[in-house]
């Protein structure tokens, strides 16, 4: 088989991450987007772009007939499901299947026993690898609700059978929450999963969350390329992600590495995935669920094994044998990603909307950025929050960390808030620093009142601003005195370009 | 010239001065030279403060000013010598009474009504569920009261800011 | 000794690249600015920027006393010289140290050793590094150039004796040109360097230009971190170098290596330089000089064996001991970077000046950009003519080139020419995908008429330009007629303004 | 209407036609579907070619439109129908005759000025020397003559185009 055209079923960063591979692979790229995305970077980077409806992905890249009929037209020869959207729909991926074109990912049996939560659960614990307590809730089944969270103990999590990536997650924590919660994430799932069920899990306490990256082949080599710890997290969507894990020691990585492998193997797996396992205080690891796709955090792995995963999951789809075995994986340095998302921490991640005035990213030494953002972008509130990753690579943690504070500082998005600078704050937090993090971290830190607090500057402190301003006035003042004169006086604004007319001779 | 800024709940007053092509501020009895630079292109000023550097970007929200940069995120209330003493005059307006409004704190779009006029809720009583960016969120009363009126449908996109739903 | 803050002597990328690196090290970065570049990155990069004259770098960049009137007043212990300007100038580093301050690089004894092409050469031949047959020849000696002409035998290269970084060197091939050039040559190198002297020197036939990276602290150690392959030069100004170098094998390679580190140590070198060297057709290998500093290629170094060569430079100037021996230091994967210029090279590589109007840097996996560019930015005529770097990692030498030309179709800079085209030519071009360049390639190539010639497009071909040209025409006129009727109507650019409006809605 | 546009040495004739929303180009007996998308905050258009993505930057120079893109830089001559039938009605305008000036072609400051008026020069005598971004450039007489004019002097700095020495 080769592959000589591929469909992006999806959009911002991680189809621009798809086509710059197939780009670098000589393969044609063909980008599909809806009604708001018209000017997107995908759109401009792709070598073919087409329309494929309105902005609520229900109606554009949820609909699997509109992008096969782009896939015909367009005369392609595979999909890319990135993440998220159709990426974990075994119904995609075999409707892709029977359409004669190669789906980028594991088969749609895979997909379907990995994503469902319960067999998943069964077919891990089957193949040795050990999970967490816990069990299926069907939509309105009170009794066997109230059973299975007695069994596993308060506090208990409630997940969409059918989701992923942290969404669709409840946590109860008394026993009164717990039917209105089950109701509103039954209804939630099934308007997002198409699929009312939830599965009703022990919670366990501080756990740190550890996964590992996978890769398969079709011809029954499986290899995993170490661990991501991804513990800082809130609402359960990462935030920060990093390889190695602080925590884990050689023996403790090559057991959970093991586990990873037999998990994948349990279920067939072929291309890139993800085992993610939550790790207790005591150091004992469970298996939490399996992503079949590509992750959102793949880039530190690749910095620190020298691959692009994107394109072994391109070979690999082709039916290339993986180009290395287990032992010739060594991992190098060390690998941080901050996800920069359009919410304002200090009003509880509330997202924000808004148009990019100005941008500046990050470059130099050890950064990577991988991001749709672009100057004049509009963030809507159609899809996700997140903008883009800002990725470090240094020969220690230290060294990352301090390459990722130094490109979060000279980063700039002008217009709209975004949640940088609680970024910063965290790559600067001692506790963080001394890599003493669990799931928990991130929501105590932000409550925290000091990490908003803006920093001191040389002899300045709190004068700064209030000098910046008086002159920026005063500029203004003069500004708009020489408008009047010149006869293009007026209100509001035009007092302010005045000032920076002023201020540009 | 003199003016005032408020920087969160401390006041600075600054003697602004020109001299040589260079700018002066006073402000609590030290002198700071000021260079500051329009970067065309962009929102962005280069400052200069006695040689420190600085990059801010800059929203004008009018007498608000919004500053931008690596250094932090700061909202200065600004005014001049004159327009401070034209608004020592002036009366304050006063409070608005009437209904209590429940406002969206983010823009979204109108998933489900959970209430109807007439309803009496409590604090904390799920109003509506607004969804933005994958995420749905439960906006809930921030008092108890009845539900006077419902000013948006399921479907509907609002903005930041937009009147949800008044209590009485 | 500890440094806790840097002058840096210098503008442009490279004053960014150091920034960057103190700022990671928690070191404090003072910037120096001519009156042409206030708003350049460096100086709002910076923690402390100050002004030090005019725009001509003889009275600015070039000026010591200013430059140490700034460390004075700034509190600084140490600077750090960059590439070019006074990075090579024995005086400069002597002033530092009589300032009191650390000098980052090696010492005013070892640049002048090195810096003098005929010590260099006499140093070199003591010590066993092969060298090219040559002399120097003094301002006006007529006599002693038709000699050492004779001796070397034409062609033959005049390179100021002073100089460095490919300034100041002419060839010459005809008897009759040999006076002229000698003159200019020696005039140049006066204005340019305060040295009149020129060296004459056997020009290879289709040498490569390979050289060394050489890193030695103060306490002995010195060692190599492999070759940089230099070849692709016009004018004597590198355009692209890659590592590994196609040609080296690992024999040739160690004996470089061992002859570098022995020139190194014939200077007593301490900090990061190069040696470089010719080879010629027959594999033999000739010591050309030695840059006592930065060099501009570094980066791609930096991506093969994981280091950051700036900051090893200052922790080595503040006397740590290197913290590798050379059997620790491994290359891994291919990198090649781009010089990115504000030259036409279908015009002879004429310089370019203008505003940049836009800009889109290239980002994601591989891709590394080391730039001063910004949107806004005014190019002038006063300095060099390099925007920045654009440089790519591969795990082969064929994924770097794909990831770098997909960097370049990625990159935007709207408002003034470069020579972006000709470097995606050259890494499509057939002969440097095998790696058989030598210095005379890039002048060959250029001369090509083919490599200008626009690329096919699907069935579009030569009516794409066309066919986007009548419909913005189009869609103008539309938007002139709108904007007549509501009163804006004008001429020339308004109704440009007018079709934007147009095309927006 | 129909458009003329000239590329290199090829002519197109290119009609436009808007319908259902969309916008028509047919050249040659070929009819494509674009769709054209200003990017606002650059130069940039976003062009889909029946279904082909394209990204250009544009300058504009008058009747001359310059295209940059990766897919490479273009230079094209385009008029409407009406604009040339004024044209082909007027004269083209004569040949300028009298004496040969010699002009930048690029950006710099003069560093010597090596001849001057009265002085016969060949072709390829070097005229002065220019430098720009560290590199000096001798400009040399492109046919043999008389200096009559020298309109520069050591230290000016000229733009591209600029005039330097006029040759009779």
């Amino acid at each position: 088989m080769s592959i000589e055209k591929v469909l992006i079923a999806n959009r911002g960063e991680i189809a621009l991450r798809v086509i710059r591979t197939l780009r670098e692979m000589g393969i044609g790229s063909v980008a599909v987007f809806s009604e708001a995305d018209r000017r997107e970077l995908h759109v401009r980077a792709a070598d073919e772009a087409y329309p494929i409806g309105p902005p609520a992905p229900a109606e554009s890249y949820l609909c699997v007939d509109r992008l096969l009929e782009v896939a015909a037209k367009a005369g392609c020869d595979a999909v890319h499901p990135g993440y998220g959207f159709l990426s974990e729909n075994a119904a995609f991926a075999q409707a892709v299947e029977d359409a004669g074109l190669i789906f980028i990912g594991p088969s749609a049996r895979t997909i379907a026993r990995a994503g469902d939560k319960l067999q998943a659960r069964k077919t891990m614990e089957a193949a040795g690898v050990p999970v967490i307590p816990g069990g299926e809730v069907p939509e309105g089944d009170r009794k066997r609700l109230q059973a299975a969270a007695k069994a596993c103990g308060l506090p208990v999590m409630l997940k969409a059978v059918g989701g992923g990536g942290g969404r669709g997650i409840r946590v109860v924590r008394e026993p009164g929450e717990l039917e209105a919660s089950f109701e509103r994430a039954s209804s939630e799932a099934a308007e997002a999963f198409g699929n009312p069920a939830v599965y009703v899990e022990r919670l366990l306490q501080s756990p740190r969350h550890i996964e590992f990256q996978i890769l398969a082949d079709q011809h029954g080599n499986t290899v995993h390329m170490g661990e991501r710890e991804c513990s800082i997290q809130r609402r359960h969507q990462k935030l920060l992600e990093e390889t190695p894990s602080p925590l884990l020691d050689d023996s403790l990585r090559e057991r959970m590495g093991a586990a990873a492998v037999a998990a994948a193997k349990a279920v067939d797996y072929r291309g890139a995935g993800t085992v993610e396992f939550l790790v207790d205080a005591q150091g004992e690891f469970f298996f939490l669920e399996m992503n079949t796709r590509i992750q959102v955090e793949h880039p530190i792995t690749e910095l620190c094994y020298g691959v692009d995963l994107v394109r072994l999951q391109i070979e690999v789809a082709a039916g290339a044998k993986l180009p290395f075995a287990q032992s010739d994986l060594r991992s190098k340095g060390h690998a941080i990603e901050v996800r920069l998302t359009a919410e304002d921490p200090e009003a509880g991640f509330l997202p924000v909307t808004g148009r990019v005035r100005a941008l500046r990213l990050p470059q130099g030494p050890g950064v990577r950025v991988d991001s749709h953002l672009f100057p004049g972008q509009e963030i809507s509130l159609h899809y996700d929050s997140m903008l883009g990753k800002i990725i470090a690579w240094g020969g220690t943690r230290d060294e990352a960390i301090d390459k990722l504070c130094r490109a979060l500082v000279e980063m700039r998005v002008v217009g709209l808030k975004t949640c940088a600078p609680l970024l910063l704050a965290l790559l600067r937090d001692e506790r963080f620093r001394r890599g003493d993090v669990d799931t928990t971290y991130l929501e105590s830190f932000v409550k925290d009142p000091q990490w908003s607090r803006p920093p001191q500057y040389g002899g300045l402190a709190a004068e700064l601003p209030a000098v910046l301003t008086a002159v920026l006035y005063a500029h203004r003042r003069q500004g708009a005195a020489r408008a009047v004169r010149s006869g293009h006086g007026g209100g509001g604004r035009r007092w302010l370009d005045a000032g920076r007319r002023d201020a540009l001779r | 010239m003199k003016y005032f800024a408020q920087v969160g709940d401390k006041r600075f007053e600054c003697a602004v001065e020109t001299g040589n092509g260079s700018t002066f501020v006073r402000v609590d009895g030290r002198r700071y030279r000021v260079d500051l630079e329009h970067i065309a292109a962009t929102d962005a000023y280069s400052v200069l403060v006695d040689g420190l550097s600085y990059e801010f970007a800059l929203h004008d929200g009018g007498e608000c000013i919004e500053l931008t940069g690596a250094a932090g995120h700061f909202e200065v209330l600004v005014e001049d010598e004159r327009t401070r003493a034209a608004r020592a005059v002036a009366a304050p307006p006063e409070m608005q009474a009437g209904p209590h409004r429940v406002s969206s704190m983010m823009p979204g779009i109108v998933r489900e009504v959970l209430v109807q006029p007439g309803q009496e809720v409590q604090k904390g009583t799920p109003l509506l569920i607004l969804e933005a960016m994958k995420m749905q969120n439960e906006i809930r009363a921030d008092r108890p009261g009845t539900v006077e009126r419902v000013h948006v449908q399921p479907g509907a996109t609002v903005e930041k800011g937009a009147a949800l739903v008044e209590l009485s």
